[in-house]
Parts: C-alpha cells; structure tokens; sequence
C-alpha cells in the first residue's frame, strides 16, 4: 500500500516540482523582462488565438507586459510569500503547542485563550483592518500571512504533544533521565512532525487564497511586485475582453490549490494510523 | 470456580448433519501483506448444542474465520472461495439480502471489546430491540417485554435501569452480558464469540463462560467460541480446533487436545500456557532497593470554579519494600490501583502522601538535574510493546539513549547496545532497524534491553507479558527472570495475570480499590489466602487446577 | 452549571480584549479624518470633525468613554452618516443573514449527503468525483467564480440577475458562490467523520444483527459522526463571514461584509470596531451554541434516568 | 431563448395593456419609467460642500439647483452658464444684485427665497469659525457681506470688483439650501436627508448602499422624465455591465477604457464618454523635505517633465476619449483664452531630459511616488508606464500605492497624486491657476505641502486677481503660468475621462462627471 503511488497524485506532485522550479528560477525563467513594457502590443492574446503573436506564448496585460512571464514572478511571490508565511506561523504556533503542552495548567488556559481570541474573528477581517490602517508593505503583508494559522498549529501540536507526552515511549524516555528539551526535540517532534506537515499542506493553499481573496479587495501584494493573485485581481475587469489575464493565474492558483490538496491527501492517509491495517 | 461442567464433555449426537460447515474456506489477503491467505482451506464443523473452541495465536485467521462466516468482510478479503453450509444452503452465495435476513437472527455474533461493540448512541435497551425489530414485525411493547427478559437470562442486575443505560454508563462485564442478549434475542442457531471475555477481568470473564454454557444448554446453541487462552478452552470448550498460520492444524475433543495433543504446534502451544503453580520465594538479602511507605494518590476532578470536586483514591497507604534480585508482584482487576502505583514509583504521576526511597535515596524529594540522574536506578517496561518504542528512533538508539544521557560516549552506548541486544536474544545487526520492523515480542525484548542499559537497581513490569500470545510470553518471561538472576536488579511485576505472577515473583501484593489487602509468597498466598477478595480471583483463573500437555 | 459560568466568564473576556485589542489597533493608526473628509479638506474643517468625535482627546480618555458607552450597550455613532452603529449594522444584518443562511444551507444539504455518500462508497468514482468537485469549491477563489458566473448567467445567457438583493433570485449566485467552498469543506470534514465511524466495532455489530445497510449508515454512523460534523460546521461559520466579505462585494449585496470592506476603506473607525465586535460575539455565541448542541448530542455528556 | 429580458418586457406588456384598460386617467405618471442606475460609489454625505466630491456631485444636482447652471447641453466645453434658481442679475461696483426665480418649492413644500439663497452664500455657513461647511470659504473668499434685500432679491458684496459671480454661482457652493430645515437639523443631517428644490426629492439614502430619488410633483419646471432614480452600489465592473445588459439597469457608471470595445457589441447598450473639467496630475514635492529630496533642483523636475511620452501613454490609455494638456492651464475648456498653437516650453525629448539629470547632482536616489489606490482610472497604470520611461533617462521612481489620501498624504515622498478641478469660473482659468496653488492653498499649506509659492508667483497672482477685463486678464495670465511653468510643481496628465453605459432607448447627454436626469438631458423613448 505504501509504494503504490496513486497516478493522481503522481500528477498533482509533478506539478508541484514544476511549480517549484519556475519559483525558484522565478525572471531567470521568464522568456521576457516580466517588467518591460510594450505599449504597442498590449492586451495580445495567446500565441494559439486571433489576435495572438508567437512572441508571447500567453498573450501580454495591459501594460503589453508578457503575461507568462508576469506569471512566472508573480508565481515567485505568491509561493514565496505562502512558504514565508506558513513557515513563520508554522514555527511560532508549533512553540506555542508545545509551551502549552508542557506546561499545561495555567499557561496552557492562557495560551490557549489567546488562540480564542484569533479564532473569534475571521482572519479576512484581522488581515483587511491591518492592511488598510497600518498602510501595505511587503514585510507587513508576510507578517500578516505569518499570523495566519499560527492558531491551528498551536492547538493541534498542543493536541498532539498533550497526547504524545503520555505514549509509553515519552514514559520511557523520561524515565530514561531525558531532559524535556530531549524529549520534545529528539522524540515528540518527529512523531507529531507528519500532523504538521500534513496541516502544512492545508495552510499553503489557504494563504495563497487569502492572498487573492486581498488582492481583489486591493489590499494583497502592491504593484511594482506582482503575485497570481494580483494578475488575478488587476484581470478581473477584462474577464469579457481579454480573458487570459485573469484565467491563467486564475487556472495555476486552483491547480496549485488543487495539487497541494492532493499531495496532502496522499501525506494524510499514509502518515494516518488509524488507516494502516495493523489487523490479524 | 473451578472446571464448569467436568464429565458431561459434548452431548453432541455425533454423526448427525453439523449445523455449520465450512468447507474449503479460504480467504485471500490485500495484496502486499506477508501472506497471500488470512484463511485457507478452512474445513470445520459445528454441531448443535456444541461449544466450538477455536484456538490460535494472533495472526493465525480464527478472528476472520469468524467475520467470513457472519459475512462481515470487506474489500478484497470478501472475495472468499470455498463454502460455509447452513441450512442446506452455501452461506457465500447468497444474495446479499437473502444473506442478511439469517444474520443476526440465525447467525449472531458478540465481539471482543464489549463497550466498543455498543453503539455510545443508543441506550442498551434500544440496541437490543433494534435485533429484534430488524427480524421480526413484533410491537414494541413486547419488544420491550422481550428484552427485559434477555436481560433477566444473561443476569444483568435492574433490568429496567439496564434497559436505559447508555453504555457508556456500564461496566465491560454489563457491556458483554449485553451484547449476548442481543446476540440471543431471536434465538439463533449459531452463535460465534470471539475472544469476548479477553477484554475482561478474571472474575467476570468466568462469569461470563458459565453464562455462554448455560445458553448453550437452554437454546441448544452451536457456538463457535474464538480465544488464545488454554485456560478458557479447558472451561468451555467441548471440541477445540488449533489454527496457525490460516490453516487449521489439529481438531478433536477437548480433553484428547489438552491431554493427548497430536500436532506438534498444539504441544508448544500448551506447554507455554501459563499454570498456576506458585513457587516459593528465594532469599535475598542486602538493603532494599525499592521502599514505598504509606503511599497515597488522590486524584481530583473539578476546577477552581467547580463546588463539588470529585475525588478518587487510586492508591491508597501502600507500603512495600524490594531487595536485590527479588520480584514483587502486584496482582489486582483493572482499577485496582496497580498501574498507579507503579507511575508513583517512578513519579510519572506525582504521589500525594507518602514516601519512596529507591537504593536508600529518597526518590520523592529530587528535582531537575538531580532527580534525572537518579532516574537510572529505576526503569520501566509497559505493556504495549508498539507504543513504548518511538516509531521515528532505531532500535539501536532508543537502547543507547539512556547510557548517552547519563554520560556515556557514542562508542561505550553503541557497544552496550549491541551487547544488550544479544542478551535479550536479537542480532544486534538489528539496531539499525526501526521498530515497526518488529514483532510484538521482539519489541518488548528491545524495551527490556533499553531498560537493562542503565543497569538499573530496580525494574518495573507493568503488565509487561500481557499483550503477547502465549508463547511468546513464557520466552520473555523466562528471559526477564534469567537476567534478573544474572544481574540481580529487583522488580516489582505488575500484572492481572495470577498464572504469570504465580511463576514469577518471590512474594505477591494483591490491591483491591487501591489498597494492598494481603501480601505473601505465592505458595502461601494462594493455598492460604486470608481475603475473600484473593480466594475469588483465584477461583476465576480459567483452568486453574488443570494441567496442559 | 460551573461548566456554563466558565464559559461565560472566558467569552466575556474574550469579547472584552477583542474590543479593546481592536480599539487600541484603530485608533494608534492613524488619523482617520483625511479619509472621511476627502483630499481637499481644509483645516478647519479637519478640527471640526475632531471635536465632532472626540478624537481630540487622550487615547485613554477616548478609550474610557468607549468603554464606558459600550457597557451601555452605545457603541457610538458612524463618522461616515451620525447614525448609529447599531442602526446601521442593523439594517444590513439581515441580508448577511439571508445570504448566508441559503449558502449555509446549500452547504449543508449538498455538503453533508455528498460526503456520507462518498464514505460509503468509499474509492468508487463517485467518491472521487465528489471529492474532486469539493477541491474545486475550495480551490477556486470565490470572486473569480462569482465574476465567472455573473458573466455567463447574467451577461451572455440572461437567465439571473446580474447582482443586487430585491428577489430570491438574486440570491442564486452569490449563495453558489459563497455556498460551494463550504460544501467542499463539510462534505470532506463529513466523509472522513464517516469513515472513521464506519471503522468502528459497533459498525460491525449492528452489521452482524443483520441491520439494513441504509439504516446502519442513518441510525447508526450517521449520529456519530454528527458529533464531529457539528463541531466543523460552527468552525465554517468563520468561513462564510470572512466568504462574504469578497462575494457581497462582487455581487453588490448590502450585507455586513460589504458594510465591513466600505467602511475599513472610508476608515469609518466607529463602524469597524462595532462590526468587530458583532462579528467576535456571534462567532463565539455560534461555538457556545455548537458545544452545546454537541453536549445534547453526545449522551456520553447527559444522563439517562 | 427567453432570456429573462425577453419574459421581463413581455411582462411589462401586458401590465402595460392592463393599465391602459384600467384609465387614461393615471397614464401620464405610470408611463414615466423607473430608472435603475448602477454607480461604483456614493458619497458618505450629501450636504453640498461637505460631501463635495465626484460621486456626490455626480448625483446631487437631481435634487440641488444653483444660482446658474453650466449648459452643457448647448455648449460641450462648458463655457457658458445659463440662469437657473435666479433669474437676473446685475454688477455694481463691488455689489452684485441677483433676483431669484419665484414660486419654487423646496421638497418639503415650504417656498424658495432669497433669504434661502442668501442663507446658502452666508458668513454663517461657510466662514465663521463655527461654520457648518467651511469648505465654502475657498469657494467665497472674497465675499463681504450676502444679505437679501427683498423676499427675492439678495445682494453679494465682495472685497473687489468680481466679473465672474455669475458663473461662479454655477459651483456646488451655490447649491441652495432651505435655511429653515438646514439650521432645524444641522449639516450631518442635512447631509443624509437633503432637500433642494431639483426635480427629484431624495427618499431614501443610505451611504454604501442605494440611494433613491421620486420626481418631484411641485417642480416649477419641466417635469422629470423619470418618476423615480435608484442609484445603487455595483463595486464590480463586471456587475455593473452585465446589470445594463440584462436589463437590471438602466445606467453603468464608469466603464474601463479597455472594456469598451466589447460593450459597445452589445446591441441594447449605448456607451458614452465624456471629459470632465477637471485634470488627473501630480505634485513634484519641491520643498526641502525630507532633506535629501533631489526634486528641490528645478532642472530635474523639467527632466522628469521631458521625460515621459504623455502623449502616447494617453494615447493608449484612453484612446482618442481624452487628450494630454501638454501645456498647463492652456485648456481647452478656457474659451477665448485657449490658444491651440501655443508652443511647449518642455516637450517630451528624453535627449534633453537626460542632459539635464546630468547636469543636476542627482545621483539615482530612488524617489517615491505617492498614489492613492483605485482614485482615479488608469492612474496606476499610466505610473507604471512613467516610471519605466523615467528610469529611461536615469531616473529612479517607486509607486507606494497606498489605500486613502491621509496615507498618501504621510510623508516623505517625493511625487503625489492629485487632481485638479478648472471649472471655478467657467471659461476662466482661475482655478487651476490661482485658486488651488495660491499660498493659502491646501498645496503651499497643509502639512503635505508640496511647494512654496515664490514671490513672483504671489505677486503676479494679485495683478491677475484684480484683472477684470478680458485682456488684461489674459495678460496676467500668460505672465502668471510662465511663473508657474518656470518652477514645475507638477504635471498635468490628461483630462478626466467619465464614462456611461445606459440601455438603448433612453437619449442621454452627458454633462460632465454630472448625471443630469432632466430637461433636455433625459429623453426616454
């Protein structure tokens, strides 16, 4: 069960590299300046279309700006800031848990209190009244991304450290004479690693998304720096005229989200205990 | 209680058409398991009015013998060959609904966790009527009437306050004594147990067994009772089938099985079945490793805005002592306090009274750095090998960890490590090897050696042996007690099992709602036993008096 | 009862730090008055507004008088129309309340029987498909689908309204738009509660008493498994709050999430932080509610007699 | 198909039928049509000059009437101004007479006067220390005394002969209000129930949302086309067109220039653009601070100037729908005082351009950009475009797009957006010249300052002030904008371009930013 790859998920993780690659390469992979404009060609359609041009594979934006390439940066960001933000929200919550789940009593209901209070208001509402009243930057909008879903580790790796801490195996290794820096570092974390990785996959696209659903709102990445979701948002309008600005980065963000998903999926049901047959 | 029903073995009229057949049974596994069959070639009858025993260690398919026959299978496992006869017809050919009229009205099942098998939704009573319902277009009120009755036959206390208990609010006893009613409601032809009393105390588990045979005697019954335990079969069974591997290996009366075993695997099955044959205690001398003085744990519920905290006595004024290279056991039924008291010892949880002094330093008084060192002195095994290892460690690690933290260099931790593992029976070219790499029993070997690393001065057995099958658990037995003579650290053996702490321990701690009501060497305790509590859990030990092989 | 009073106790708090963390946020910001007033404000003008809303004075006094009113129940008037929040949050709510009761319920009435139907028939196509649609509500963002939909039904086929909130079918779209993210979200939450009570022992045995299979996965899995689709479906609640904040804006309903997004841009601070609020107190009253339902549900927390 | 346009008029059909069997009686006011109009904004007040501002002013003068009125109708560059509230008028001296037109009602049925108009102009109103809009003061700066001599006459006295009130009193500051109701209520609530005298009263407003309009029965003048607007909030483009394309809508405010090739496909929807009176540009901060700012040397301004290829940037931004005033205050909105051969002191030449940056100590220090996001159409756009063609000639500009104004307005920056009205005194070019760059104006005063008005500047500005004859004035002018052209504060970047959809049948002209629904503006077929 465990070596069969489902042909799927084969795709959805592929894609994934591909995605990876492009990120990482981000303008070394763009077949154009993504910045340089031409005001001559703007609104080109795909190279496939009418009104297309074989110099621009996906046709160019409004400002004749070659949108593959535009794609390949704002692929960059979008990815870039999503990896940031899961990471600093990942890390900080994962601390958060595990403070919580060590000490438990009265730090733990403080904690855990604070969790309440972000989990009272939609993070659409906390990220929109931040934005707008502290002004958008770059270092900002990560930040914010990092305070997203900082709460979701924290409660599933207090979960999941409440419960590891009384396995045998932490008995044991207390028992042994390990310091709880040992024990957290060496041993629970790497049990506990594969709920986090899996909730990793959730927070990604959920980012991504956040950022879009910002970006529409004029509130996500600011321009000259682009993300999918700003292409997205900027190609809104031009839905009717000049569709393939806003379906190609509409069409990667749901092939990002869809294969993160995937990818996820496939990570949950191997890394899951309660679905490997351990029967008679 | 002792053999239920000595002479009257099988009334069985033998030769009469068998109530169920299984012939050719075989049942594949999804592929990529170990084998390509969980069953195969199962032939096998059940009469009427019979106590079926199907005996095997885990992994040998009496469980999915049992599910095929209930037509309880899924996915690729459903896809049986062979046939199951009843009434004339081939049970797998059925169709699915002709199939399933006969389930739970001819063929009724019961499990082996009771309170899992309930449903936490539904009272007790509805879960039982719901079988009857399912079957028959009878009102409710007589339902009702009806149900009452089962559960008047199965002994179930305030039948009326049963009816409406969820099951939450029962004991695994009640829980089982449950699903039999619900399992004999429409007075089934067959019916299948498997391992139902395995999740249960001593007392109640023989309860139970004398409960199933006068069923059988009053509906005439065929039953098709699945257990690992000798002990069970020599109270129950009136034929005992032995499986290994899918296959069926020996079948035959009970007494020719227990007395006169003809396959070789039966042989070791039943000279590894724990006997109770208590042996007196060694002498030992020199100072105490272990002493516990009026312990207590009082465990409370509630917060700080609570007014009616609940508290619970879990431990209560214990007090014992251990020397070097002695074994204390401590017996009890679950909730006794025996697991508390050992988390106590070794401070997983925190005493509320008392004192413990381990090798002449008192334990309770230590903190941070200090009460880490002297944790080497005590160490632990618990009873469920595949928790207790981390799954992300190699084995070789997990043993070398306890040197490493107190000390030791790479080199000195690796070395123990590999020597440990050939003490406990492993290669050590295994320490590179993860632990779901194991089996059950090797792992509680690994967990032995990771706990002898530290030469510890005293080691506490929770319940160490009581997952493992039988034969497996007289080699770690066998392998504890060789170490301990080797290296002379004492132990203090928690256990439910008075057979394996009969054989094992140089004096026994009975606890009683967590209290140590009689202490004493296993000779004398059990040919002398002063508590009613002590006579009765011996009284249940399934096949107490009986010799095997 | 001391369960309650805690709860109450921790909710109260909660509310209260929101309150204050959100006060304190809005009002260090930065002066909202250029914002009301439009670029070619003059001075005086400026000074005029100040007075108007105290915002003249000390933070702390401004806090305490805030305080103060709120307890009263005032929580002060909008700086954009005087009138007061509560007035105009209001006049709004119940078309959030509209919009999101039909997406909610789409959610639940496709969400809950996709993804019961999908345990059941675990691996089949039809779990696949239902799965890959689910992805699809949740991969796709929510404006684009709303934008996509107003163009093809409204523009091109001419067969719903393009937006706006006079008739039940304005509600179609905007609701799908909502609606489908949730249902993914449920019907996937839904399958994997159902699976893991379909794994468990007394699945088994109400199949050995010979149960009927429609009747096993109603009477028997399905309550169970409530248990914890009750706790997601109060979790999604945040969703579809923060959902209508981009869907009422696409489709122009008058809803608190347009409100919300109007206000924050004109800075309408009195607004914001009162929404804030309304918004902190439902979603904890709904998860007050959703343990408490939970509670009646689960009779492992009542007592029988 | 039956499209839900097709099933609506053939609903309307028959209901049509069934009111006309019903009685002749009621015809003439049920076949006055509802009109739905979708906008991408509504102001948060409506009083006049605190709620000053496109999308208030856009929808307010349905139900305000002023003094005068700009004809758009008869004369496109909005040059001239017709009576409207006042009926004559007269000069003398430093006093100017207006007689107000009788038997006009306010919405709430109480009689317009010249106390009302008098009211409107007030110190009491617009320039006490406690005044209820005090934005009217620019508007009335020179205003001695406004007093009403009889029930429909009132005098304006001013500090200085003034030939232009007339169209001055075309502006919003001569919308009138009913001084009864307004001090009863007070502005804030003046301002979200307002009464004028227009041919629609206000029945409902609600800010964010809709605001609707019945037509007024005791209008003293034609009666409004329509029996009742609904102005509602689509913040999506893509709600607004398919709104009028399925028939929910009677209007569509503000179509993006690049969409309106697709709309104009559509068969029942008919695309209008107009230019308003009014110039998108932005403000070089010319002052010394922050401290280091290069933009203190005039070469490099006229640099930045040189740089840009306005022309074509306007060009492919709006097509031929607006224009770049390649020469400041030279607009064609002036009338007499245009002159179309003028010759540009600072034409695009990105050679020169980059000969002065050299020339200047500027050493590629990034300079910011302030814009406020979403403002005004394309502005972003049109930056993006800039700045690639500054760092051209080696300069080196970063847009901080920012949500509002007062973030805009934070500094340091170095450019910042704006906007400049012209339509003051229409047909003069003293606002954009005088008015709003004058050292008491928001840009030599405000903490945001962006230049400090030389000398020059201020002492020029008072001679053209005091010009009242055409040639004199013109003279001033001229003098004024070398003044102004020498020191660069700014660039003006094209002329604001407003854009309608409406359904066919319904002939619509526009007037400016301004939705008038009346008179010959409005004719529904």
């Amino acid at each position: 069960m465990m070596s069969r790859i489902n042909p799927i998920t084969a795709v959805a993780a592929t894609f994934l590299v591909i995605v990876a690659v492009l990120a990482i390469l981000g303008p070394y992979a763009a077949p154009h300046d993504p910045y340089q404009q031409n005001l001559l060609s703007r609104l080109t359609g795909p190279a496939w279309t009418e009104e297309g041009s074989a110099e621009f594979l996906l046709g160019t934006d409004r400002l004749g700006r070659d949108l593959l390439s535009r794609l390949i940066v704002g692929l960059q960001m979008s990815v870039g800031v999503a990896l940031l933000g899961t990471t600093i929200g990942a890390v900080v919550g994962t601390a958060v848990g595990f403070v919580s789940g060590h000490f438990e009593g009265w730090v733990d209901d403080a904690l855990m209190m604070i969790v309440d209070i972000q989990l009272s208001l939609p993070f659409i509402l906390i990220a929109l009244t931040l934005l707008a009243f502290f002004g958008n930057s770059l270092a900002l909008f990560i930040l914010l991304m990092g305070m997203f879903g900082w709460e979701t580790y924290a409660r599933l790796t207090r979960g999941l450290v409440l419960s590891a801490k009384r396995q045998a195996y932490s008995a044991a290794i207390v028992s042994l004479g390990a310091t709880s820096a040992r024990l957290y570092g060496r041993h629970i974390l790497p049990n506990i690693a594969s709920a986090l990785i899996v909730q990793l996959t959730l927070t990604v696209p959920a980012i991504i998304l956040l950022e879009t659903a910002l970006s529409f709102l004029g509130l996500g990445v600011q321009p000259p720096n682009t993300s999918l979701g700003q292409i997205l948002g900027e190609g809104r309008d031009y839905l009717g005229s000049a569709w393939w600005i806003a379906v190609f980065p509409g069409f990667l963000i749901f092939a990002i989200t869809l294969s993160v998903g995937v990818v996820g999926d496939a990570l949950r049901d191997r890394f899951d205990p309660t679905l490997k047959t351990r029967r008679t | 209680m002792t053999d239920l029903h000595p002479e009257t073995a099988s009334p069985v009229a033998q030769g009469a058409a068998p109530l169920l057949r299984w012939e050719g049974l075989s049942v594949p596994l999804p592929t990529g398991a170990d084998r390509p069959y969980a069953v195969q070639g199962l032939t096998l009858d059940l009469q009427q009015n019979e106590v079926l025993c199907l005996v095997g260690e885990s992994g040998s398919g009496k469980s999915v013998t049992a599910l095929a026959t209930m037509g309880l299978l899924k996915g690729e496992m459903s896809h049986t060959s062979g046939a199951i006869r009843f009434g004339g017809k081939d049970l797998t050919s059925l169709a699915p609904e002709a199939r399933r009229h006969l389930t739970g009205a001819r063929l009724s099942m019961v499990f082996q966790e009771p309170i899992a098998s309930l449903n936490p939704f539904y009272t007790a009573g509805a879960q039982v009527s719901e079988t009857i319902s399912t079957h028959s277009t009878r009102p409710a009120p007589e339902i009702r009437d009806k149900v009452l009755a089962l559960f008047e036959e199965v002994r179930l206390p305030n039948p009326e306050q049963i009816y409406r208990a969820y099951p939450h609010e029962l004991s695994g006893g009640q829980c089982q004594r449950v699903m039999i009613a619900s399992a004999l409601a429409l007075d089934p032809a067959v019916l299948i147990a498997d391992e139902p009393t395995t999740a249960l105390d001593v007392t109640t588990q023989a309860q139970i067994l004398s409960l199933m045979l006068t069923l059988r005697d009053n509906h005439r019954t065929g039953i098709l009772f699945i257990t690992h335990d000798f002990g069970v079969v020599s109270e129950i069974a009136d034929r005992v089938a032995v499986m290994r591997y899918g296959e069926l290996v020996e079948i035959g009366p009970r007494e020719q099985i227990l007395t006169d075993p003809q396959h070789d695997y039966t042989k070791t099955l039943l000279a590894a079945v724990p006997k109770l044959a208590p042996r007196a205690s060694r002498p030992v001398s020199g100072d105490p490793v272990l002493r516990v003085e009026s312990l207590s744990k009082t465990y409370r519920s509630g917060g700080v805005l609570r007014r009616s905290r609940r508290e619970v006595q879990a431990v209560l004024d214990a007090s014992l002592q251990i020397r070097p290279g002695e074994t204390l056991g401590v017996v009890g039924e679950s909730g006794s306090g025996k697991t508390t008291l050992s988390q106590c010892i070794i401070r997983m949880v925190e005493p509320t009274e008392g004192k413990v002094e381990i090798a002449g330093q008192d334990f309770l008084a230590l903190k941070g750095k200090h009460l880490r060192a002297a944790r080497r002195r005590v160490q632990i095994i618990f009873q469920d090998p595949y928790t207790s290892l981390d799954a992300r460690q190699k084995i070789g690690d997990a043993i070398a960890e306890g040197p490493v933290i107190h000390g030791a260099s790479t080199r000195d931790a690796t070395r123990i490590s590999h020597d440990l593992l050939e003490a406990v029976g492993l290669d050590p070219v295994a320490a590179d090897r993860y632990p779901h790499e194991f089996s059950g029993g090797q792992r509680q070997r690994i967990c032995i050696a990771r706990a002898l690393a530290l030469q510890p001065d005293l080691l506490i057995a929770d319940e160490s042996v009581s997952a493992l099958d039988v034969s497996v658990q007289a080699q770690i037995l066998k392998l504890l007690s060789e170490i301990q003579a080797e290296r002379g650290f004492g132990m203090l053996f928690v256990t439910h099992d008075l057979r394996v702490a009969s054989q094992i321990c140089d004096r026994i701690c009975v606890m009683q709602q967590g209290r140590i009501v009689e202490s004493g060497a296993p000779d004398q305790l059990f040919a002398n036993a002063q508590e009613a509590y002590t006579r009765a859990l011996l009284a249940a030990v399934p096949g107490a008096t009986r010799v095997f092989g | 009862m001391e369960f309650w009073l805690a709860r109450t106790v921790r909710m109260a708090f909660t509310l209260f730090v929101v309150v204050t963390l959100t006060f304190v946020v809005l009002r260090t910001s930065y002066d909202p008055v250029v914002a009301m007033l439009g670029p070619d404000a003059t001075n005086r003008e400026i000074e005029l507004f100040r007075e108007r809303w105290n915002l003249d004075k000390s933070l702390i006094e401004q806090y305490l008088t805030y305080i103060g009113n709120a307890l009263r129940g005032d929580f002060g008037n909008s700086f954009r129309d005087g009138r007061p929040v509560f007035e105009v949050i209001a006049e709004r709510f119940p078309y959030t309340l509209w919009l999101g009761g039909v997406s909610y319920l789409f959610a639940v009435l496709i969400g809950i029987p996709a993804g019961i139907l999908a345990a059941l028939y675990r691996g089949s196509i039809f779990d696949r498909a239902i799965m890959v649609v689910s992805v699809v509500g949740f991969a796709l963002p929510n404006f684009f689908l709303g934008i996509l939909m107003i163009l093809l039904f409204a523009l091109i086929w001419q067969v719903l309204p393009s937006s706006g909130a006079s008739s039940w079918e304005h509600v179609i779209m905007p609701a799908f738009a909502l609606g489908l993210t949730l249902a993914g979200i449920l019907a996937r939450f839904t399958r994997s509660a159902m699976l893991e009570v379909l794994s468990k022992t007394y699945m088994l045995a109400a199949q050995a008493k010979g149960v009927r299979p429609a009747r096993r996965a109603l009477f028997h899995a399905l309550p169970n498994a409530a248990l914890s689709v009750v706790t997601i479906m109060g979790l999604i609640l945040g969703n579809l709050v923060a959902g209508t904040v981009v869907v009422e804006t696409v489709f122009a309903w008058p809803g608190i999430g347009r409100l919300l997004v109007s206000a924050i841009s004109s800075k309408d601070l009195a607004v914001v932080q009162a929404l804030v609020f309304v918004i902190a107190a439902a979603m904890v009253l709904i998860n007050l509610a959703v343990d408490l339902s939970y509670r009646m549900l689960d009779p492992r927390t009542r007592r029988s007699t | 198909m039956i499209t839900r346009r097709t099933l609506h008029k053939y609903l309307m059909g028959t209901t049509a039928l069934a009111l006309t069997a019903g009685g002749p009686g009621k015809l003439l006011a049920q076949e006055r049509p509802a009109l739905r109009i979708a906008v991408d904004n509504l102001w948060r007040t409506m009083s006049p000059m605190n709620g000053l501002s496109t999308t208030g002013n856009r929808i307010n003068i349905n139900f305000y009437e002023t003094f005068t009125e700009v004809d758009w109708f008869n004369d496109d560059t909005g040059a001239s101004v017709v009576p409207k509230l006042a009926t004559s008028w007269e000069r003398d001296g430093n006093i100017w007479r207006f007689t107000m037109r009788e038997g006009v009602m306010f919405h709430n049925g109480v009689e317009m006067t010249a106390e009302d108009a008098a009211f409107t102009l007030s110190e009491e109103r617009y320039r006490s220390e406690e005044a209820y809009e005090p934005r009217g003061a620019i508007y009335t700066s020179n205003f001695v005394r406004v007093e009403a001599v009889d029930r429909y006459v009132l005098e304006i006295e001013t500090d200085a002969p003034d030939p232009n009130m007339p169209q001055k009193l075309s502006g919003p500051q001569a919308k009138i209000v009913p001084k009864d109701y307004y001090l009863e209520v007070g502005v804030d609530e003046f301002g979200q129930n307002p009464i004028g005298t227009g041919p629609y009263k206000v029945t409902l407003f609600r800010p964010g949302e809709v605001m609707t309009m019945d037509a007024f029965e005791d209008y003293w003048g034609a009666p409004a086309p329509a029996a009742s607007l609904e102005w509602r909030i689509v913040p999506e483009y893509a709600g607004r067109i398919a709104g009028v394309v399925a028939g929910d809508y009677d209007f569509a405010v503000n179509i993006p220039f690049d969409q309106q090739e697709q709309v104009r496909r559509f068969d029942d929807v008919v695309l209008v653009n107009t230019t308003a009176p009014n110039y998108v540009m932005f403000a070089f901060n010319t002052r010394p601070d922050p401290e280091d700012n290069p933009l203190v040397d005039v070469r490099l301004r006229h640099a930045m100037i040189q740089g840009v290829d306005m022309d074509t940037i306007v060009q492919a931004l709006f097509g031929d729908e607006t224009f770049h005033p390649a020469i400041p205050f030279n607009f064609p909105d002036y009338g007499d005082y245009y002159d179309p051969d003028m010759v540009d002191p600072h034409p695009y030449d990105p050679e020169a351009a980059r000969a002065l940056v050299e020339q200047t100590d500027y050493d590629g220090q990034e300079l910011i950009w302030h814009i406020t996001r979403g403002f005004y159409d394309n502005y972003e756009t049109a930056a993006e475009i800039m700045i690639a063609q500054w760092a051209e000639i080696g300069i080196n500009v970063r847009m901080v797009v920012v949500d509002n104004f007062s973030l805009a307005y934070q500094r340091p920056f170095h450019l910042l957006n704006m906007s400049n009205g012209t339509a003051f005194i229409p047909g003069d070019p003293y606002q954009p010249l005088w008015l709003d760059w004058n050292p008491n104006s928001t840009r030599a005063s405000a903490d945001w300052k962006v230049w400090d008005p030389t000398d020059r500047f201020v002492e020029l500005g008072a001679e053209f002030v005091r010009a009242v004859e055409f040639e004199e004035r013109r003279a001033a002018y001229l003098a004024l904008s070398k003044e102004w052209q020498d020191v660069t504060p700014g660039m003006y970047m094209w002329k604001r371009l407003f854009s309608f959809a409406h359904r066919a049948g319904i002939n619509w002209t526009p007037s400016s930013g301004e939705m008038r629904m009346y008179g010959d503006y409005l004719r529904i077929t």
